[in-house]
């Protein structure tokens, strides 16, 4: 099949298996001849609720022009995009109880090429927000935030255990708690690379990468916490100012110059959101800190790897964030690589489905879409002859290698960028 | 000898701003207006605010008035109409008649500027399907400006406040049947503007917009349609509406939301026609009597070229505003000027040749 | 005042509880230390035969149809009044159902100190001595009560029971206190839902704790156990959250099982769950807190993670099958 | 029906505890701080029977921590209608001996009608709250339940005993009732909401009267003798799976 053109069933032609109506029995295909087809009225009011919420303003602005719905990562697998929102609140849909509402991975799209820049990734969280203290949440995403709340991170695993992957990092990780002086780079790690065993392995990684490279660094081990922005953006706005609290205590507690993360969720969140908090230092992604390592690094990558290597644009270090430059460079310095670009790249990166809180609801979309916007990204990199699908969020690797599977291409590689590299240093197995 | 008088026929808005124009250049001026008032359409049909800045139509208006009647070179005669006219550029021999009694003047002007303007499409005149005359909550663009300008927006039959409101754009415009294939240019930008007004006036109602097409050129994209959507929470539908019909008390708009590709049916308490324009009785009757070509449409038509927009058929006379076709306030100030010092330098440049 | 220990005899549906003898034994040893008797109070009607198997000196039945079942309002009121007629030196009752409603409301009706979660309980010069486990059994606390006498509340299992020792005497009185007009109203007992399987039964017990972090992860335990052909079962969090029913809970609330193997994958070990388990024949525990104190009664333990290990097994019962 | 509900914080179990320097209790400065368990069924169970019934919830704790302010934010979050703390220069380790002391003349001005409790907490060392409210307040008692049902009067409840075995029970009101689990899971309150209220909401505050002294002391505090009976086994979970299926055929419950 080729890939995008498998669009879902709409909603209104839904048949039911059995409804009487009026004594008469209209199942299955004979709904379709009494469907209610006529908008009756325009209750504005569900647009109203939208647009009187702070951040929900801009969905008033939306003058039906679709170029979102071209671009949109969403509609290729369903039925959705911000024009349809627009549409459909002002028809008197309720978005607040409607599964659209969480169908949105915030990747930012929509917003590169609207007009009127009605702005989703301020909409989705303000509607969000409602629904949440309204109670009205799908139950995985709840489970995340409770999990958040309750431990620090949205995979559920204790606090005290948040350094324990050091233990099979295969290089020393100083803890800044245990080192006691300045240090020039404070990593923070994140949950996944923290906890999840994929995101361990690119942990890992990186942690034999800069200490080939002799970098000054140190982490907060079990002080840190997860950074929230995608809880925040799935609506629990409390939740992220909680974790970013206690962050910012803790990254003020020791001397360092300058912070590089792991993964692109978190560095939007510490370059655009925290600030807002009071915190202001400068951060780097871990892709930009290595290319400034690269006159170093390059020497080191002695092992050819042989490998068509195709790489997903994280949406936020992509789009949000305006890094496309950084994990290219990368991925060239490593010997035998061959880099091939999806037909969706850079600007137009297509969006794994992880963003925004779509981490955290897997079936809630499944159910709700034809494929995983994962699935569907996995068939673009096999339909461009990539061998290595390769990636520079945590979220990415254990999303793809899923799709991977469950579309039946096993064949496909899913690696960190970080896992790559360090297949390439000289020494390493 | 040329005569050095500029005779202006019509006295809304295009008329009195090239008077004001050619009496500030010290020029001798004869306006005609066949109304025993000057301003136009603004001011005979009671304009609330005008486009952009609006600012109140009766102030900006009288501002212009004003000017002309300080001017002592400006000759202003009211009620009375052109009936005949002889000669060419530089000697027209004009006979005015005073409106009713018939009683007469013999003019002399070196040039003539046509500003008859326009007037509002009839929605009760062609096929009546938005039931005009049969329903009183159904009204123009006209009507509306009324009740906008008495600050008092009501429901017509009822006298209270709407809760829905909508607008129905291109009522005897943009049709084939009706005889009028061209855009009138504003009734987008009215509608928006009246939409906001609505909005300021009754806030509690909530006011949709039917269309084929926004047509919003110029600062009305940004300085009425944007703002009318983004502040004002109009909600623009695109999809015209067909029929209107009773039910319950309100009035029920039926059309097809395009975007949605699904038949709608939507309740309203006033339904506003975004009625186009078209040449005024005056229009074409001045252009009978000057005998000035007349396009497909009645307006007085221009030679279609770009460097000479105010010229008519016959030289030494010009035209100004909507009565050479639909035009928003700021283009026919613009085009006065332009036609005020046509009619001016040409007056000049006859008397240089003659000396 | 005497320095009698006393006990409460705990008894439901026509049994003695294990624990009260488990508690007579120890309240002989200590009576012994102290110069006074074991004397153990029975409350019931039609309970003779029960009040005669308490391995206890003396047994004091107090017969009123009011307490043929358990109230605690009456049985507050009777215990009440026993302590102020025989001022004991200590009141041991257990920290179960029963104890737990009486313990802590006749501290204060008789103004005695309490200490509860007890697991050791001594006399030193004379002085009580009592050990709490608290903390989910993370800490011990070695307290002594402010004034002579005092109420512990004991841990099921802290203590070896005294078993098959019949009581010396049996002094079958009538309620010391009124039971008119009580408050507090017995209804009716109900039997837990049948229908689900009978985890006391199975010789072979998969159970499984928070350790299995969510919902979608149960399955992993499921195949495990049918490739063993027993079932699951679990510490209360599994069956609080849902995931499990409520019949396959092992411990103080649930239900109390030996087998011959009980595997404990993703259990701390709470007092609550040992409760329940700790008479199993053989206990493995996998937990990765090697802290965790379900590994004081386990015989074997590790500390892989279990989502790994669950998986891993199952593919070597299946191979070895 | 007018609802009380006490609660109480308890230690971080996850943490690990470390004894004081002393060695009769906690250090508590190493301390967090989470609410009872047992107490947040008892304000869900609470929760739900004033929206079966109507009323109102107002739930009361003694600030031992200093940090009790964002329990009761939290239990606002989850549908309390009043939230009061008794302040006062308490210890850390204040016992339920004290805190029911302070507890009973801070519920007894509400004329509560239903106060409920959590059946326990990890460090009643010195007994349940619960039992010891009821015996101040003279009102009945009945712990370890798990379903209230409001009645004109009274209350039903299902109270527990080992083996899944229930007992029912009328109880007369006013009562206090200790709960084991409420008849639904604990409702998750979103921080956004705590915050919210955490901003308007008015906690009522009550000064403790006195600091009740605890009829028995700890004389010493310690951890249980660390490496239990288990013989650990090293390895990779393959190993230690292969251990397992070994002791199964020897136990005779894997036949080969």
């Amino acid at each position: 099949m080729a890939v995008g053109l498998d669009k879902v069933k709409p909603e209104a032609i839904t048949e039911e298996r059995q409804l009487i109506v009026d004594g008469m029995d209209i199942s299955g295909h004979w709904n379709r001849m009494f469907e209610q087809r006529v908008i009756w009225d325009y209750d504005t009011s569900q647009l109203d609720r939208v647009t009187d919420l702070p951040g929900g303003e801009s969905l008033a602005w939306c003058y039906g022009c679709a170029k979102c719905t071209g671009v949109c990562p969403v509609d290729i697998v369903g039925d959705y995009s911000p024009r349809k929102i627009h549409r459909k609140t002002q028809m008197g849909i309720d978005l607040f109880e409607s599964p659209d509402l969480w169908l949105c991975t915030t990747c930012r799209n929509c917003l590169r090429v609207c007009p009127k820049e009605v702005d989703m990734i301020q909409i989705m969280p303000a509607v969000r927000e409602q629904a949440v203290l309204a109670g009205s949440v799908p139950a995985e995403l709840q489970k995340a935030f409770e999990d958040t709340a309750k431990h620090g991170n949205p995979l559920g695993q204790p606090q005290r255990k948040r350094a324990d992957w050091i233990k099979k990092a295969g290089a020393p990780v100083p803890v800044l708690k245990d080192v006691k002086r300045p240090v020039d780079l404070l990593w923070y790690v994140g949950s996944y690379p923290s906890y999840h065993p994929r995101g361990i392995d690119a942990a890992a990684a990186a942690a034999r990468i800069f200490h080939a490279l002799g970098v000054d660094y140190g982490i907060l081990g079990i002080e840190e916490k997860d950074d929230g922005d995608s809880q925040r953006l799935a609506g629990e706005k409390g939740l992220f100012e909680m974790l970013a609290e206690a962050n910012i205590a803790a990254f003020e507690k020791y001397t360092w110059n300058r912070m590089v993360v792991t993964g692109p969720h978190e560095f939007n969140a510490f370059k655009n959101e925290y600030p807002k908090l009071g915190f202001v230092r400068p951060i780097v992604h871990y892709t930009r800190l290595l290319v400034e390592y690269l006159d170093r690094l390059r020497p080191m990558l002695t092992k050819p790897l042989n490998l068509k290597v195709t790489f997903h644009d994280p949406c936020y270090l992509g789009r949000h964030n305006g890094e496309y430059d950084a994990p290219r460079q990368l991925l060239r310095a490593i010997p035998g690589v061959e880099l091939v670009e999806m037909g969706r790249c850079r600007e137009n990166g297509y969006c794994c489905g992880g963003g925004g809180g779509g981490m955290w609801l897997d079936s809630f979309t499944k159910a709700h879409t034809t494929m995983r916007l994962s699935e569907r990204r996995v068939r673009e990199a096999v339909e461009y002859g990539a061998d290595v699908l390769a990636v520079c969020c945590p979220f990415e690797v254990s999303r793809f290698e899923d799709a991977a599977k469950s579309t039946g291409h096993d064949r496909l590689i899913v690696r960190d960028i970080l896992e790559l590299l360090d297949q390439a240093l000289e020494g390493q197995p | 000898m040329p005569a050095d008088t500029i005779l202006i026929i019509g006295g809304g808005p295009a008329g009195l701003e090239a008077a004001r124009l050619i009496g500030d250049l010290g020029r001798k001026v004869i306006l005609v207006e066949k109304r025993e008032q000057l301003g136009g359409t603004p001011v005979a049909e009671s304009y609330a605010a005008l486009t952009h800045g609006f600012r109140s139509a009766e102030e900006a208006m009288n501002e212009v008035i004003g000017a002309v009647r300080a001017n002592p070179t400006v000759d202003v005669r009211l009620g009375s109409e052109v009936v005949a006219c002889e000669g060419e550029a530089g000697n027209f021999r004009v006979r005015l008649a005073k409106s009713g009694n018939g009683a007469g003047e013999d003019l002399h002007a070196g040039a003539i500027v046509v500003a008859t303007g326009f007037q509002h499409f009839d929605p009760g005149r062609e096929t009546q399907v938005y039931g005009y005359y049969e329903y009183d909550d159904v009204i123009t663009l006209a009507d509306a400006e009324k009740m906008l300008k008495e600050q008092k927006f009501v429901i017509p039959s009822k006298g209270t406040a709407p809760e829905r409101v909508c607008f129905i754009q291109c009522v005897g415009s943009r049709d084939r049947q009706i005889g009028n294939e061209y855009c009138s240019k504003v009734c987008c930008g009215i509608s928006s503007k009246q939409a906001i007004e609505v909005r300021q006036q009754v806030p509690g109602a909530k006011v949709f917009i039917f269309y084929i097409d926004m047509r919003m050129y110029g600062y009305w994209e940004n300085e009425i349609y944007w703002p009318a959507q983004e502040q004002y929470r109009v909600q623009y539908v695109k999809g015209i509406i067909t029929e209107i019909i009773r039910k319950g008390g309100r009035l029920l708009v039926r059309g097809e939301d395009t975007t949605m590709g699904r038949p709608m049916e939507v309740p309203m308490d006033v339904v506003v026609l975004a009625v186009g324009m078209e040449p005024s009785s005056g229009t074409k009757e001045v252009a009978r009597v000057l005998g000035l070509k007349q396009n497909k449409y009645h307006f007085i038509d221009v030679p279609h070229d770009s460097l000479d927009p105010t010229a008519t058929s016959r030289p030494g006379i010009f035209v100004a505003g909507a009565a050479a076709g639909p035009k928003d306030l700021d283009d026919t100030m613009a085009m006065a000027g332009a036609a005020a010092m046509k009619a001016t330098t040409l007056v000049a440049r006859l008397a240089r040749q003659a000396a | 005042m005497s320095n009698d220990i006393l006990i409460l005899a705990e008894h439901l549906n026509g049994k003695l509880a294990d624990i009260t003898n488990e508690m007579a034994g120890q309240a002989r040893q200590l009576a012994g230390a102290l110069g006074g008797q074991a004397v153990a109070v029975l409350l019931g009607s039609g309970a003779q035969a029960l009040a005669e198997s308490i391995g206890s000196d003396r047994v004091l039945y107090i017969d009123d149809p009011a307490l043929a079942e358990f109230n605690p309002e009456a049985y507050a009121r009777v215990l009440a009044a026993v302590v102020a007629q025989r001022q004991p030196r200590v009141v041991m009752l257990a920290n179960s159902s029963v104890g737990m409603d009486l313990a802590a409301g006749l501290a204060v009706t008789t103004g005695l100190p309490l200490i509860a979660y007890v697991n050791a309980l001594s006399a030193e010069d004379g002085r009580i001595v009592a050990t709490s486990q608290i903390y989910g059994g993370k800490i011990l606390a070695e307290a002594v009560p402010a004034g002579e006498a005092c109420l512990v509340t004991c841990l099921a299992g802290a203590f070896r029971p005294e078993a098959g020792r019949a009581a010396a005497a049996v002094e079958r009185i009538a309620s010391p206190a009124p039971l008119d007009g009580l408050k507090v109203q017995f209804v009716r007992l109900i039997e837990p839902e049948a229908g689900d399987v009978d985890i006391t039964q199975q010789a072979l017990l998969v159970s499984i704790g928070r350790g299995i972090g969510g919902a979608e992860n149960i399955e992993l335990a499921q195949e495990l156990a049918e490739a063993l052909g027993t079932v699951v079962s679990a510490s209360r969090p599994v069956t609080d959250a849902g995931w499990l029913p409520k019949t396959r809970q092992v411990g103080k609330s649930g239900l109390t099982v030996k087998p011959k193997v009980y595997l404990a994958f993703g259990i701390s070990g709470a007092p609550e769950h040992l409760e329940g388990m700790r008479g199993a024949e053989l206990i493995v525990a996998v937990n990765t807190d090697p802290k965790a104190p379900i590994f004081d009664v386990a015989h074997y333990g590790a500390t892989c993670d279990i989502l790994d290990l669950l998986p891993a097994l199952t593919e070597r019962v299946k191979s070895d099958t | 029906m007018i609802l009380a509900v006490a609660i109480k914080q308890v230690p971080n179990l996850t943490d690990d505890l470390e004894i004081s320097a002393d060695g009769t209790g906690l250090d508590y400065d190493a301390l967090t701080y989470v609410l009872n368990e047992f107490d947040e069924q008892a304000l869900e169970e609470a929760v739900l029977v004033k929206e079966a019934a109507g009323g109102s919830v107002t739930v009361v704790g003694i600030d031992t921590t200093g940090e009790l302010d964002g329990a009761l934010h939290t239990a606002l979050a989850k549908g309390a209608d009043r939230a009061m703390k008794v302040t006062g220069d308490f210890d850390r380790d204040l016992g339920s001996e004290g805190q029911a002391q302070l507890l009973a003349e801070a519920i007894r001005p509400l004329a509560a009608d239903l106060l409920l409790t959590g059946v326990q907490a990890a460090d009643d060392r010195d007994g349940q709250i619960g039992p010891r409210l009821a015996a101040l307040l003279g009102w009945p008692y009945v712990g370890v339940v798990t379903h209230v049902t409001p009645e004109p009067g009274c209350v039903r409840v299902h109270k527990e005993y080992a083996g899944g075995l229930l007992a029912e029970f009328v109880v007369t009101l006013p009562a206090v009732i200790g709960v084991q689990a409420s008849h639904q899971p604990p409702r998750y309150a979103p921080v956004s909401k705590i915050r919210q209220i955490a901003k308007t909401a008015q906690i009522e505050s009550v000064a403790g009267q006195g600091t009740p002294a605890s009829s028995s002391s700890v004389r010493r505090m310690f951890k249980p003798e660390a490496a239990g009976q288990a013989e650990m086994w090293a390895g990779e979970p393959e190993e230690v799976a292969g251990k397992i299926a070994t002791l199964l055929t020897a136990k005779g419950l894997l036949k080969l």
